[in-house]
């Protein structure tokens, strides 16, 4: 377990030696991010060949003490995490995070920025490690924390006042989960993730996993809860945002997905509604996606849209021991992930590059596209879910699941959110894509950046994950039920 | 003895009760700052410091009666030395208005 | 009723007002005073929940005080951030 | 009589609280929520919690309430906005009914805690009498790690969102005398506080807080000016040191035993109060960061 320990502990001392040492700040970022892939990808090799881990920290034996899990999915998620990470670091290298208004402020961003990075990584690694709800709790405060801090870094009235209501939804989401936790130590009387299954049995044990549902709502920004998200997204920093829409609102989802796997058959109405509420979100997603009139606004929508996805094929996976539906949400994660994260990458290239990022003004005669728009379309290929992307495997499993089990509403639904998802992209990606009459013949092409090597990575990774899916359903197949 | 000591106890921490209350009825019902503070750091004093010698009655043993005159003595230091200052800074205000 | 009851009573009412507050109010002094409250209450609650036979169990106890730490972090956070909106300079 | 009390403890509980919640006034909202504060202490202690009941009382009640008050002047008043009368009380009949079901929740069961058994067989073992201390630091240390981790992610967000600073305040001919007094006074409790925190309610978060409430008074008085880069640096370098020290201990335990945060047989009371001592002056330092904001140079 030494990698599990140095994922959830590294971190955070380079996040201290970057807040102690602001020049050296960028060198503890990449260190401690190229340290946190190795040894998540040794992790995940571990786990492959030996199975699950589990360690008891300080030796104290859960419950009394709390236990570090490391099963495949917490390695699909850690590796998920990590890969992410490491381009988000080498954007941010190259390219600093926001245009450049004065050379005070800047350093101070860059200043601000790896600590907050670094303190996020940390608190995601923690979670997706932790065997124990109220270790949880304290994982998701310093998450919600850094993410706003993230997003108040560009100091502009907008990013403040979109970083005041995140945090005040967020604190809102994480005391209504705490409020559960203590409902669940009121009906079993210990809080790890042990005790789950145990909660179904008692109406006292249910609310409980119904209040922790709804702060995992709040904090994965779900339909209609998703109010405080659109504008924190949209007005942080390109780097920042690939953070917060890529990694941050998985760890709620990622959360809400142990928690069903933990529980089993029994909570039937909770997972209807995780349906519902995921097939309403996609929809409204799609729709305000569809109607936005900034780019980012539109990536921002669309997250919301790919939450309810996620929480759709949540809600509707069968009861983990006889059916491998789950796996579903968990690859939908991974593959949005990456595309996503690319994808908040490019745009903030393309906005650079542009000066603006509204979607009516996106073909500029003088400009031709680059590597950015080249890449913002590979990552709408995988969240649309076009073979042979990651996320075309993760819908396959999911409407394999639903057709063998006759479920004609649902998969309506899901092909209905299928194409909304087409719509919308393909508003920016005909646009920027299309070559012909709007393109000058002596117009410039974008210089090529440091920067666009990882959105276009990252675009990559999500294509070639759909033809090695088998190493993440390997690795999802060992999560002991 | 004891009983003796325990009538008076109860004796001064009822009174210094009626004087914290009395402190509050005044923060509440009189008009500006400054008579307020005139009457809470008087009333508050003097409150705290009955209780305390009340409780020093009903215990024994030197280290809890000892722990309540330090009580006694920090809220007294305190509470002279913020109305004090709250008395400053308001004629302070007063003056550049 | 027993003085437990009467402590749970006013742990919940806490919860219960500090949420209708939070619905309800605009103004973010207000609303940061409303999630302080529903932190009190949750405490509260938490600590009557491990009290058996008269004794409080020590493990929420950790827990509280865990949690009144953290709410003060985020606390101070957030007046940060509202006093900078409310400040009107923005570099 | 101890019944009579109680329920008089919990109905002024609620009324503060709603005083707390709806007065119009900002200052007495923030006074109202600090007497909440108190009084919810005096109910832990009621409830045989002394440790929470202190931590209650320094930090929820004393340094919030100082935060709140701090920012209820610069706060502007925002316009208050026509809410319709449906939509309140829609919200209040909800909020009924919650409250409802949470009762119903919490007393329909009985609690059977796995916890206190446990802690009672392995308390011998952690190095400390105070259970509250063994779950803190040894059974549940990562816990306590990650939430010194919060604390420093806020310490960092203020620096990266600084707001104007405080105004110290008027030097008057009885400041400085107070401040000898107060502060020499809050170093020796706060010491105190720590020592005992093994065997006794303390520990290091009710230690820093009393600390850090000396240090405010020194911030307040105008005797410790943090323009001086140089204070600013030491007080910062000795708030990051928290985590710092945290982390490097759980590196140490985990190099030297194998486990992380599992220390070694028999030193566990060392590394107790080792760690302690470098976590109180880390968060009395944090604590005053976060009162007194970060330095803003303003150019001039």
């Amino acid at each position: 377990m030494t990698e599990a320990y140095v994922l959830a502990l590294l971190p955070f001392l380079a996040a201290v030696g970057a807040a102690a040492t602001p020049r050296m700040a960028a060198i503890w970022g990449l260190c401690a991010t190229l340290i946190n892939l190795g040894a998540s990808i040794l992790l995940a090799a571990r786990i492959l060949s030996g199975g699950d881990m589990r360690a008891d920290l300080g030796d104290w034996p859960a419950p009394l003490g709390i236990s570090l899990v490391a099963d495949g999915l917490a390695a699909v998620m850690l590796s998920m995490t990590a890969i992410v990470a490491t381009a988000v670091a080498l954007q941010a290298m190259s390219w600093g995070l926001v245009q450049p208004r004065g050379g005070q402020q800047r350093s101070r961003l860059q200043a601000g920025f790896w600590p907050l990075w670094l303190a996020t990584l940390g608190a995601l690694n923690a979670l997706f490690l932790s065997g124990d709800l109220f270790n949880i709790y304290v994982t998701f405060e310093i998450l919600g924390l850094s993410a706003v801090g993230l997003t108040a870094l560009t100091g502009s009235r907008n990013s403040l006042r979109a970083a005041f209501d995140y945090l005040a939804a967020g604190l809102a989401g994480s005391l209504v989960f705490l409020l559960g936790v203590a409902l669940a130590y009121a009906a079993v009387g210990r809080v790890d993730l042990a005790a789950v299954p145990a909660l179904v049995d008692t109406a006292t044990g249910r609310l409980a996993l119904g209040l922790i549902f709804a702060g995992l709502a709040v904090k994965a920004a779900l339909f209609p809860l998703h109010f405080w998200m659109p504008a924190a997204h949209s007005s942080a920093a390109p780097a920042a945002s690939a953070v917060l829409s890529a990694l941050v609102v998985k760890g709620a989802l990622y959360l809400a997905l142990r928690i069903t796997i933990e529980a089993g058959a029994g909570i039937e109405v909770l997972r209807i509604a995780l349906a519902v509420l995921g097939a309403a979100g996609m929809l409204w997603g799609s729709w305000m996606a569809l109607r936005a009139e900034r780019l980012k606004l539109l990536v921002a929508y669309s997250t919301v849209a790919q939450i309810g996805l996620i929480t759709l094929a949540i809600g509707v996976a069968d009861d983990p021991s006889t059916s491998a539906m789950w796996q579903a949400a968990a690859l939908l994660m991974l593959s949005h992930a990456l595309a996503k994260a690319a994808m908040f990458l490019a745009v903030g290239r393309i906005a650079e590059e542009l000066g603006h990022d509204r979607i009516s003004g996106l073909n500029r005669t003088d400009l031709r596209p680059g590597v950015a728009e080249f890449a913002f379309a590979i990552a709408a290929v995988s969240l649309i879910g076009l073979p042979p992307t990651a996320g075309f495997i993760g819908k396959w499993l999911l409407i394999d699941g639903l057709i063998d089990r006759g479920a004609w509403v649902w998969i309506a639904l899901l092909l209905g959110g299928t194409a909304l998802s087409a719509a919308y992209l393909s508003r920016v990606v005909s646009r920027c894509l299309r070559g012909g009459p709007h393109v000058a013949p002596g117009a410039r092409r974008p210089e090529w950046r440091t920067g666009d090597v990882a959105a276009l990575g990252l675009a990559t990774t999500a294509l070639a994950l759909g033809l090695g899916s088998a190493l993440p359903l390997t690795l999802l197949n060992g999560t002991a039920l | 003895m004891s009983t003796v000591l325990d009538i008076l106890g109860t004796a001064m921490m009822t009174a210094g009760t009626g004087f914290l209350l009395m402190a509050a009825f005044a923060f509440w019902r009189l008009p500006d700052l400054l008579s307020r503070l005139h009457a809470l750091t008087k009333a508050d004093t003097a409150g705290v410091a009955l209780i305390v010698c009340g409780a020093a009655c009903m215990t024994s043993g030197i280290a809890a009666v000892l722990s309540l005159v330090l009580c006694g003595v920090l809220v007294a230091l305190s509470g002279a030395t913020t109305g004090h200052l709250i008395a400053q800074a308001s004629l302070e205000d007063e003056e550049r208005a | 009723m027993t003085s437990e009851t009467m402590y749970i009573l006013a742990g919940v009412l806490l919860a219960a007002l500090a949420m209708h507050r939070l619905c309800t109010a605009r103004d973010a002094l207000a609303r940061i005073l409303a999630l302080n409250v529903l932190s009190v209450g949750i405490a509260m609650l938490m600590l009557l929940a491990g009290r058996v036979a008269g004794v409080t169990d020590a493990v929420p106890q950790a827990f509280v005080l865990t949690g009144i730490v953290v709410l003060v972090a985020v606390t101070a956070a957030l007046l940060s951030l509202a006093e900078r909106i409310s400040g009107g300079d923005d570099d | 009589m101890t019944q009579l009390f109680d329920a008089l403890l919990a109905v002024g509980i609620v009324g503060v609280a709603v005083a707390a919640l709806f007065a119009n006034d900002r200052f007495a909202a923030v006074g109202a929520f600090m007497v909440m504060g108190f009084l919810v202490a005096l109910s832990w202690v009621r409830l045989g919690a002394p440790d929470v009941a202190l931590a209650e009382a320094a930090i929820g009640a004393g340094l919030t309430g100082a935060l709140l008050l701090r920012s209820a002047r610069r706060l502007r008043v925002e316009p208050k906005m026509c809410q319709s009368r449906w939509s309140v009380a829609a919200s209040g009949l909800i909020s009924i009914g919650f409250a409802g079901l949470l009762y119903a929740a919490i007393t329909s069961v009985p609690t059977v805690p796995a916890y206190p058994p446990l802690v009672a067989e392995r308390l011998g073992e952690s190095g400390v009498s105070n259970p509250v201390t063994a779950v803190l630091l040894n059974f549940r240390a990562w816990d306590t790690l990650l939430e010194i981790a919060v604390l420093f992610v806020a310490l960092v967000l203020v620096i990266v969102v600084p707001v104007s600073r405080v105004r110290p305040a008027p030097l008057g001919e009885m400041v400085v005398p107070f401040a000898k007094v107060v502060v020499p006074l809050s170093v020796l409790i706060s010491g105190h506080l720590l020592w005992q925190g093994a065997d006794a309610p303390g520990g290091a978060f009710q230690a820093g807080a009393v600390l850090a409430g000396g240090g405010l008074a020194l911030v307040l008085a105008g005797a410790m000016r943090l323009k001086k880069p140089l204070q600013g640096g030491i007080l910062r370098a000795t708030a990051l040191s928290g985590l710092a020290v945290f982390g490097a201990a759980a590196v140490a335990t985990a190099a030297l035993t194998g486990h992380l945060l599992g220390y070694p047989d028999g030193q566990a009371k060392i590394w107790i109060l080792g760690i302690e001592a470098v976590l109180t002056l880390a968060i009395a330092a944090t604590l005053v960061l976060l009162f007194h904001g970060s330095v803003r140079r303003v150019p001039k």
